[in-house]
Parts: C-alpha cells; structure tokens; sequence
C-alpha cells in the first residue's frame, strides 16, 4: 500500500455528560490509502455512523481518545476554524437521507455552486459552468435547465445525484458516503452505487462507504472494516472477507443474509440481540452472541490478529487455532 | 427450537415511571418549586380568604380614602376607602375558580370533538375542522372580548366566554394527536384483531393523546386567570363591587391621581401567578411530553 | 378445490380532496386489477419498490382498506361483501405481521396485554388466568420467556418487538397471515432470526403467508411463490424456482440483479434501469414499465401485456416475455 | 403559485360568510331576545318594540340573515342608539388609531424580539439564552394593561415625558401619543417573537441539510443565516401573524388605559352602554380584520416558501 491518505488511531468517542461519559466508538484504527475504496459496514449501535462524523468533526460527542490524520496531519490539533476549509475540498460527505439533505429553499444550483464559492470558485460564470458540468456528470437530464428547481420537485434518487454532484464539485481526496442508498429503492440504488464508482474513477478520489449492507460494499469497494458495538472486529480486502472470514461475527453475517450460494439451507442465525452502543464496557462486545466465546472474551478485549497480509481479525479463539500473531501496533 | 434462539432481553436503561419523571422536573430546578410553592400558597390564599383578609372586601370607609400602604392597610385603600389587600384576597376567588373551571371544560368538550374528527374523517371533521380552524384566526382574548360583547359579562358569562375561547385549541391539538396515532400501525393493529371502533378509541387512542392534552390543560390554567383579568378590567368579566383583579386595576385606573397601589398591588398578583402557572405547565409538559419541549 | 385466498380483478384508487368544497383533485391507483390466489399453507412472496401497491394490496385482502373493485375470496366466501360484524369475525382466521416493530405495539399496554387483546376477543381463553397462560404459551412459542409479559414494548429491541407482533398474530389460530416486510426494519443479524421463527410457526401450524418485500434476496429462503409488483400491477408471478433461474420480465431481470449480494463473482452484469418509478398518479400507458425498460418497442407504449403463462405456473406480462415471442403483427 | 392564490382568495368568501353567520347567530339568537340583550330587564315593552322595528328584528329569520349579511358586506351598520350617529363614520375615525397602534407595536416587538432571539438560539445554554427565557417568561406572564398602567404611572404621571391620554393631532403628536402603548404591546410580542425564533432557529440548526451546509466548508455565520434563519422564517411568519392578531387584540385594552381613541375603546364604550349597532359593527369589523390578516399571512407565506411557489 501507498501513503495512507486517511489513518484513524485508536479513536474513541463519548457521549454524554463528561463525568458518566458513554463510549460510542472504542479504540477504532484503520487507514484509507489514495484513491483507495474502503468500506465501514456494521449494524445499528456498531459506531460506524459516529466514525465517519468524527472524521469530519461534525459530531456532537467528544473524541476523547486517538489521532485522525489526513495526509499526516492530526485533523484532531487544528483549530476548530480550521476545519471549514477542510471540509468539501479535501475531505467530502455524502448521507444517508436525500430527502432532508438539501436546503429546501435553495435551489439545487445554489446549493452545488456554493460548494464550490466556499472553496475559492470566486467567478461567477466559471462557477455556473463549472455547477452544470457536475449535474451533467451524476447524471441530471438537462443540467443546465434544472439549476433553478428546488429540492422537492427532484425524486430521492435525484436528490442524491445532487448530493454527490455537491459533494465532489470541488474534487476531494476523499469522499465519505455514509448509508448513502439505504433510504432508497433497490432499482434506484443500483443507480447510485454504479455512479460512485463512475464519479470515483473520472476523478480519482478515495471512497469511505459505510452501510449496513455486505452487499453494497461489495460492490463498492477494495477493502472492509467490519464494526461492531464500537470496535473494529474484522479488517481485509473484500475478496478475503467474502470467502475466509476469521471473526465469529463476519462469519454469522456472512450466513445469515440469504443469497444464491446456500439457498438450500435453513438460514443460518446469530442468536441475542445487538448491544445498545455504548452498552458494553469490558470484554469483547461479541461473546454473548458467540458460538466460540471462552471465558476470557469476558474479561479482555482481543486485540487485532493478522491473519494474512490483508487480514486481520479481533478474536481470542480463532487467533489461537489459526495460530495468528498480534498486528503490529497500530501506530 | 426457542431453546436455540436465547434473545437475552436487555431492558432499556430501567424506564422510569411518568410519576418519577414529573418528581425529577419539579425538584431538580429552583424555579419550578418556586412555582410550587407559588400555586400553593395561592390555593390556600383562595381557599381561606375569610380567614386571612383584615377587612370586608366590600366595606367602603369615607375617612378612609385613598390610603398609601401602613400596618392597618399594607396595601392602602381606595377611592371608596376599601381596603385593598382584602380586595386582592378576596379577588384570587375568581381566578382561581375561573383558572381551573374553563380549561377543564374546554379540555374535556375539544378532546371529545378533536377525535371524534380526527378518528372518522369525512364529512364530520371537515365541519368541526372548519370551525376550529375559523376560531382559532382569533386570538382567545379577542374571540373572548367578542362573545363577551354579545353575552354580557358575569360569572357563568366568563366561564362560557373562556370555554369557547379554549375549545378549538383542545380540539385542534386532540385532532392532530389522534390523526397522528390513528397512522401508527398499532391502530391498525387492533382492527386487524376485530377490536370494536369505541374500544379502539377508548384503549388505543385516548391513553396515547392524553399527554398533550394534559399539558394543554395545565398551561392554560395560566391564560385561563390571565384572560379573566383581562375581561374583568374591560369591564365584561367579573362585576363590581365583586372583587376580581382585573376589575381591581379597572377601578384604580379610574383613580389614577388617587392611588397607584391597587394596580400594583393586583398586577403584580396576576404576574406572580400567570409565571408560577406557565413554570409549573412547562415542568409537566418536560415529563408528560418530551418531544414537544424546547 | 378452491383456493384459500382467491383476488380477482382487485383494484384500489385513493382519491386526493381537500378544501370547503372537497372536490377530487388528485387521483392515485395504488392497485390496479391484480388477480391471483393463494394455495393453504403455501407462502407467497410479494414483491416490489416503494410505491407499487405492495403493502395496499395486502390491506385489501385482510380488508383493512375496502376495495375500489374487484373481489377477494376467502375459502371461497366474498370478504369484500362481508358486514362490518361478519368481518370482525373473520379476523380470526386472517392475520397481518407489520414492518415496523417501534409502532406496531400500542405503546401504554404491556405485551401480555396486548398479545391477549385477540384472545378476549374472540373469547379464546375465557378468564384472566387462563388468558395469561395462553399468552405465555404464545410468548415461549416466539422465544421470549413468558416472564417479560407484564412489561412495557419499549423494554425491547426490535427484534424481540416483532416477535411480540407475530405472537399476536398466531394468537387466534389464522390460516392466512400478512406479513408486511416483517424484516425490513431490523439489523442483518436479527433478520435470519425473524424469517426462520415465521418458518417454523408455519411449518408447526400450516398457515399462509403472504409475504411482503422490497427485494428479492430476502424472500429467497422464505417463498414458495413470488409476485412481482410494479406501480399496482403484478408483472410477473411463478414458483420460486422459475422467478430467480429464469425471469421472464425485465423488470424481473433488473430487480434480481439490482440488488446487491456479498458474493465475489455477482458484481460484473448488472441491469441498471434509466430513471425512476413514475408517480403511480400518472401511469404511462400501455406497459407501465416501457419508460425504463431497457428493451422496449413502440408496442409497448400503446398495449399492455396481459398477465399470460410463460411456463407452468410462472406467468408474466411482457410482449417479449414468450421464448419465442409471437411477430407483433400477430399480436394485435 | 397563480392557481394557490387563486384558490386561496375564493377560499376566503366562504370563510368570511362563516364569520358573519356566527356572529348573527350569537347576537340574534342566542341570547334569546336581542331586545332584551339590548335595553336590559327594564325597558318598556314599548321600548323594546321601538328597537325591534329599528333593528329589523320583525321580519322572518331568513330575512334578518340575509340583511344583515348585506349590510355587513357593504359596511353599513346603521346608526349609534346613543348619539345617532353613523356606525361606519365612528368606526372610521377610530379605526386608523387602532391600526397605527397594531403596527407600531409589532414593528417594534420584531425589532425586538428577532435579533434577541437569534442572539439566545447562537448562544444557546447560556447566558444570552438564559436572558431570552426570563423575559419570556416575564412578557408571557405580565398583563399588557399591567404594563401599560404601570408605564404611564412612571413616564407619564411622575416624569410626565408622555402625554396621558388621547390619539393625538399631526404626524409628530400622534407618534408621541402612539409611542407608550406601542411599547407597551411590544414588550409582550418582543418576548414571544423572541422565543419562538430562538425554538426555530434551533429547530432548523438542527436539521440534517445543515449538516450538509458544514460538510460543504460553510462556516458558522453563513450557516446560521444563509441556511438557518433563512429556513427559520416559515414559522416566523406564521408567527408574525400570530402577533399582528394579538396585538390588535391587546389593543383593546390598551386603549383603555392610555384612554386613546380606536376601535376597541369603541367597542367596549358600547358594550358599557349598550349600543346594539355599535357593537355589531365592532364586532364584524374586527371579524373581517382577523380573516384579512390570516389571508395575508397566506399570501406572505408564498413569497417565502418555494415549495408553494413553484409546482
């Protein structure tokens, strides 16, 4: 791999009041390298959202703990003040909900060209140009036409178009997508999904694309970081994680989600329920949930086991049988 | 096979009970036990007048005219040498009667229109709605001052006058809610069971709405007494020589030159009790209804 | 022998109107003249995106939204002419599971008292006591301990939500159940939960599911038949076997390959259709699908297919739907 | 955006024919006998004969409606049983003084209260914030005819900087006379426009397309007002004609207590009095202001909403 363009080390993130703090996000590390697509997948309550927010700076919770750099710098160290400049030029973000994303008294033209006003674009018709060029690229029928529409008259697909059209206007290093199909319909997210890999390859960006959906990952991405209740439980490129996953967790999910190849079977299910983030505070958060857990799931967190020169995996027992050494630390 | 599921249940960081909530709003925050204690003393002051005024409120003393504040009269007298602090006694009566009678009358006739036309639609909630929404473009002191302007003022006018002031409000709110639950699957869910319509609305619908409307209930206490001073003072609330507060500052209006304490004395009654009222209707609406706060 | 479920010609139009007058303004066919049965036992899987009719037409067949047209058949007897009493009772035997386990549980009642509101009903268990036993009978049969009947729904995590809600369900012994994208709104891991409960509650007492989804992948293990839906119509309906090995809509053919599955080799050939749904207040003419399908003809704009079989028990409304599709010329 | 207008006005004739029937049934039927109602207990039946065949209280029901309608819609409400005076010509030389209170004071409760509301939703949990809820908290709890009373106690009888009562002559008087009760009203409308910019503001703030504001490099201020108060102004409109309406209806007493002419002090004089066609007047003429500014604020809304404009 390259130089990392994105690295999180050991970030931890709080909620709450200061004194009784509830952790969303425990010790999470991973890196993104230039131009690389990576996928966060996890469930409800996995932190994944939270991770990708706080690479942003844009939560309400602390980031207690850990170091986010972006081409070196700690992002974590810069004065608040300075995130405005990072935000939409290096770093974009694209979310979950079309539908209440965009201002809904702007128009859609507005809203594209004033990413591109905040980030030195400072002439007008070179702007307008330049807005237009990003419609035509995410696939609006006659851009330059539908500048002055609002938000309401766009479908949710076409609000994400614009999203996206927002979003790499200024074109970042880094794109994070965070669930940017769920809210839609099957049809329409095939739609969106072949249109981040388009827009990723004619401008080269990196991808961080978190979504709940093994699938849509899959389709999207190089390499996954599994999440769960917090932690950074599985990490390896997709190819290894679909056909040797080494974590109880990844192994369930894989099973559970009826797909073609094991059609036959009964579905397989992991039994309990997911942890409320912030729930568990000692052990690994997956045993209650393992068929493998031995007792000192309960008392330790394991820490990351490689598994191969792109895998590694946070289990006590598979490590053990497999005979996996620890990762190196995550500096 | 329920043996191989185990869904250990996890219980919701222990939910506390809507009683535990309300003890936590009133005690954790200063203002609401001031409020508290505000409202209580202002039962007791209604509730003992006779015991605790000095004087009758309707004895009128020529020697006694227009007195500034001292031992025998700490709030002074008035043009007819009434004592004053017994008028502002006697005066809480009527806001506290008015105060709880028209929102409780009101809350019970606009919840009963608001899902009767919320829950049936058609025909019916396209009147009532009609209605409320026509009654609702006038302010409730305007709307009161209106029907007050027809029926004369009087006791059983005012409650009339605040109660149709009130209804659309109720009514409103108690549609809104029952349109919106009346979306929530669990509606359905009990007709897909065969549950009878008036069982729906009684078991699944009322128990759901009920905290707005308690609320509602509770803040308006606070517009209930202010609304009765306001049409006490113009003159088509409560009556002289009958004390109110309202018709107390009417009167010392009138007697500007003479005496300013009875409108300072009754106004700032009025003040203390419309903010004890409202602190206390903010402090159920943060427990009762969660979202609706900020 | 008839069918447990038979729809014949079952449209549905909500009509828009507001104002002092209440004139109709906007009209929206939310269901369009759909036919088709459901065998005892069996469970069909109805699928389609948001806005076909999907989640209409099951309400029309438990009659919780009356029919503009058309009839339903329950063991042979018209529901759609039913009394509103003779209907209360006919709920005993037909069920509906919802998508959303938050609001699906009256929030003020405890489960107990809420998988028991069927039970006193119909006069199922007759007394308190027998009543609570029966409700922890249902409870074990979920997989929650009967422990947790006196306590409140929001105690519970979705999942264990939906379980109360097929509880109540199972409650009054149904032949049919509705089961409105059952799944939809829980994590991955608690899907596979869901899905196999319901199949073994079905196995255990042999009712009918009709099964509701917005996707393909997740009726895969569940189906005996699948529907497909598209703005109020079916397109395509056959056993499970056919829909996924050998679709013969289009639509079919892009719904199967739109959704995305974690396997290594599916990411290559995929069908992405043009643009989106049309409002279903505004249905093109002919076949609704032409505006996005990817081999539409100028047939296609002007006629619109019939539902016609394309092998046996799989039928599909497409001018080209046949192996050997019959000149267009003939056609007319 | 031509066709909701449209159906808004026409919306608005029905709407206005409600008001004028309720009003009727309230002053015609519900109180039993309107002559009653009138003179009191203890006129003369000859006395009440008098008002009736005046009113037009013998004719059929139907026929009263439909007269009464008419005569409402052109304005003409016959003559003061007091003074014999014109209804229409007192109500138009009150009139103005009301309306120059009603907008002078919702002029000043805006310049007020918005700014001290943006400043508390910016700084929200402390200090501005906690300024902003305790003079809500006052402004919801004080009587306008309180605070007026107490007003002119301090500015016009002992400091005498304000005159004490009347509507004044010219421009200049007329705002000097104006200025008290205005301020007086202000104050309420200043705290609850206040608190309710300060709740939408952070309503907005809120919202998942400010997200999208930051996410795009926008910083602080151009997100609080390009993107804030901006959306925040939907529901200060309707709140801006929430305060038109209780300003106007302050106003009654308001012009009481500084004893300036205006409708409300009409009215209330001829409810004291008992002047059947004054009050009747007053009556529908404050009905149609209150439909009048509801349909503005309609109006206004499509200036500021393009989810209304264009579709």
């Amino acid at each position: 791999m390259t130089q990392d363009l994105l690295r999180l080390s050991d970030v931890t993130v709080e909620f709450g009041p200061p004194k009784r703090p509830v952790r969303v996000v425990e010790g999470v590390s991973f890196s993104v390298g230039k131009g690389e697509s990576v996928g966060l997948v996890g469930e409800s309550g996995s932190g994944k959202s939270v991770t990708s927010l706080a690479i942003m700076r844009l939560i309400g919770g602390r980031v207690a703990k850990g170091r986010i750099e972006f081409e070196g710098r700690n992002l974590l160290d810069l004065p608040a003040s300075a995130m405005p400049a990072i935000r939409g030029r290096d770093i974009a973000m694209i979310f979950q909900e079309p539908m209440s994303s965009l201002n809904p008294l702007m128009t859609v033209g507005d809203q594209v060209a004033e990413a591109l006003l905040l980030h030195g674009w400072h002439d007008r018709t070179a702007r307008r140009k330049r807005t237009v060029e990003m419609l035509d690229l995410v696939g609006i029928p006659n851009a330059e036409g539908r500048l002055g529409a609002y938000p309401h008259q766009f479908s949710g697909g076409m609000r994400q178009r614009v999203m996206i059209a927002m979003a790499v206007a200024c074109e970042p290093k880094l794109l994070i997508a965070d669930e940017p199909t769920t809210a839609l319909d099957v049809t329409i997210q095939a739609q969106v999904l072949d249109l981040m890999k388009k827009v990723r390859r004619e401008l080269g960006m990196a991808i961080l694309l978190i979504s709940h959906d093994l699938g849509v990952i899959a389709d999207v991405c190089e390499r996954v970081v599994v999440m769960y209740a917090g932690r950074v439980v599985e990490e390896a490129d997709i190819r290894t994680i679909l056909t040797r996953p080494q974590h109880p967790y990844t192994q369930g999910l894989l099973r559970s989600v009826p797909r073609r190849s094991h059609e036959a079977e009964r579905l397989y299910q992991i039994p309990g329920s997911v942890p409320p983030a912030g729930s568990i505070r000692q052990g690994c958060p997956f045993r209650d949930r393992c068929e493998l857990a031995v007792p000192r799931c309960a008392e330790e967190m394991p820490p990351m086991f490689r598994f191969g020169p792109s895998q590694s995996a946070a289990c006590w027992v598979t490590a053990a049988a497999k005979g996996a050494s620890q990762a190196g630390a995550a500096a | 096979m329920s043996a191989s599921i185990n869904p250990a249940l996890q219980p919701l960081a222990s939910q506390p009970s809507v009683f535990a909530t309300l003890r936590r709003v009133i005690f954790d925050r200063p203002a609401t036990i001031f409020a508290l204690v505000v409202v209580i003393l202002f039962v007791l002051v209604a509730a003992l007048a006779p015991l605790i005024a000095p004087y009758d409120p309707l004895a009128q003393s020529i020697l006694d005219v227009n007195k500034p504040p001292s031992a025998a009269h700490p709030v002074g007298t008035d043009q007819f040498g009434r004592d004053v602090l017994s008028r502002l006694v006697y005066g809480s009566r009527n806001s506290l009667i008015l105060g709880f009678v028209s929102p409780v009358l009101a809350a019970i006739l606009g919840t009963f229109l608001g899902v009767v036309a919320g829950y049936f639609g058609g025909f019916v909630d396209r009147i009532v709605s009609r209605i409320i929404d026509l009654l609702l473009a006038f302010p409730e002191l305007l709307l009161a001052i209106l029907i007050a302007a027809v029926l004369g003022g009087g006791f059983w006018n005012v409650v009339a006058v605040l109660t149709v002031a009130f209804t659309p409000g109720f009514a409103r709110v108690a549609r809104a809610s029952t349109l919106a639950v009346k979306q929530e699957p669990y509606i359905e869910a009990a007709v897909a069971v065969g549950l009878r319509t008036p069982m729906i609305i009684l078991r699944h619908v009322v128990p759901n709405i009920a905290a707005p409307i308690v609320v509602l209930t509770t803040l308006w206490i606070a517009s209930a007494i202010r609304l009765e001073a306001s049409l006490s003072f113009l003159g088509i609330g409560t009556q002289p020589p009958n004390p109110s507060w309202g018709n107390i500052i009417r009167d010392g209006l009138n007697n500007l030159f003479g005496s300013p304490w009875p409108i300072i004395g009754a106004g700032a009654l009025i003040t203390l009790v419309v903010l004890a009222f409202n602190l206390l209707g903010d402090a159920v609406r943060d427990a009762l209804d969660p979202e609706a706060s900020r | 022998m008839t069918p447990l479920i038979r729809a014949e010609n079952l449209g549905k139009t909500f009509g828009a109107s507001g104002g002092w007058f209440g004139g109709a303004s906007d009209q929206v066919r939310a269901v369009d003249g759909v036919t088709f049965d459901v065998e005892a036992g069996e469970t069909l899987a109805l699928v389609g995106e948001s806005g076909c009719g999907k989640s209409t037409l099951g309400r029309l067949l438990l009659r919780l939204i009356d029919p503009t047209d058309g009839t339903v058949r329950f063991e042979g007897q018209d529901v759609t002419r039913l009394s509103s009493a003779e209907m209360r009772l006919m709920r005993q035997r037909m069920q509906i599971i919802f998508q959303d386990p938050f609001g699906s549980l009256s929030p003020r009642r405890t489960i107990g008292q809420i998988i028991g509101e069927p039970l006193e009903i119909f006069g199922l268990a007759r007394g308190r006591q027998a009543r609570r036993d029966r409700v922890a009978q249902l409870l074990d049969q979920v997989g929650l301990p009967p422990a947790y009947m006196d306590r409140l729904p929001r105690q519970f995590s979705g999942g264990q939500r939906q379980r109360v809600g097929i509880a109540r369900a199972i409650a009054v012994n149904p032949a049919f159940i509705v089961a409105d994208e059952p799944v939809s709104a829980l994590d991955v891991s608690i899907q596979a939960q869901i899905i196999n409960l319901m199949q073994d509650l079905q196995r255990d007492a042999g009712f009918s599911y009709l099964f509701i989804a917005h996707d393909l992948a997740v009726v895969r293990h569940i189906a005996d038949r699948v529907a497909v839906m598209y703005l109020g119509r079916i397109v395509e309906v056959g056993p499970k076997r056919l829909i996924y090995d050998a679709p013969q809509h289009p639509y079919t053919q892009a719904l199967l390959s739109a959704a995305p599955e974690p396997e290594v080799d599916t990411i290559s050939r995929r069908i992405i259709l043009r643009g989106d749904v049309p409002s279903p207040s505004n249905i093109p003419p002919g076949c609704s699908f032409h505006t996005r399908c990817p081999i539409a003809q100028e047939i296609c704009r002007q006629d619109r297919p019939p539902l016609a079989q394309v092998a046996p028990g799989q039928l599909a409304a497409c001018h080209f739907a046949r192996p050997n599709p019959i000149p267009v010329a003939d056609a007319a | 955006m031509t066709r909701y207008i449209v159906v808004r006005l026409l919306d608005a004739i029905p709407t206005v024919l409600l008001v004028l029937t309720l009003v009727f049934v309230a002053m015609r039927i519900l109180p039993g006998d309107p002559a009653v109602a009138a003179l009191g207990d203890f006129a003369t039946p000859e006395q009440r004969e008098a008002f009736r065949e005046q009113m037009g209280l013998n004719a059929p029901l139907w026929q009263q409606y439909l007269t009464f309608v008419a005569s409402s819609l052109t304005l003409d409400f016959g003559e003061s049983m007091m003074n014999g005076r014109d209804v229409l010509g007192l109500i138009s030389y009150n009139l103005p003084y009301t309306i120059e209170l009603t907008i002078a004071s919702v002029l000043l409760g805006v310049l007020i209260g918005v700014p001290f509301g943006v400043w508390a939703a910016t700084n929200a949990n402390s200090a501005p914030d906690s300024a902003m809820r305790g003079f809500s908290l006052i402004g919801y709890a004080v009587p306008d005819f309180y605070l007026g009373a107490l007003l002119l106690i301090v500015f016009s009888l002992n400091l005498g900087w304000f005159p004490i009562n009347g509507g004044g002559e010219g421009i200049l008087d007329r705002m000097h006379h104006v200025f008290l009760p205005a301020l007086t009203l202000a104050f309420i409308k200043a705290a609850f426009l206040g608190r309710l910019t300060r709740t939408a503001l952070l309503e907005v703030l809120g919202r998942d397309y400010i997200r999208t504001a930051r996410a795009k490099g926008a910083r602080e201020p151009r997100v609080i007002y390009r993107h804030g108060l901006r959306n925040a102004l939907l529901p200060l409109t309707t709140g801006l004609g929430l305060t038109t309406l209780t300003a106007l209806s302050g106003s009654v007493a308001i012009e009481l207590v500084f004893n300036r002419p205006g409708l409300g002090k009409l009215l209330i004089s001829a409810i004291a009095e008992r002047d059947y066609a004054v009050i009747q007047g007053g009556i529908v003429v404050f009905a149609l202001f209150v439909v009048a500014i509801n349909l503005t604020m309609d109006l206004v809304y499509v200036l500021v909403d393009p989810r209304i404009r264009v579709s």
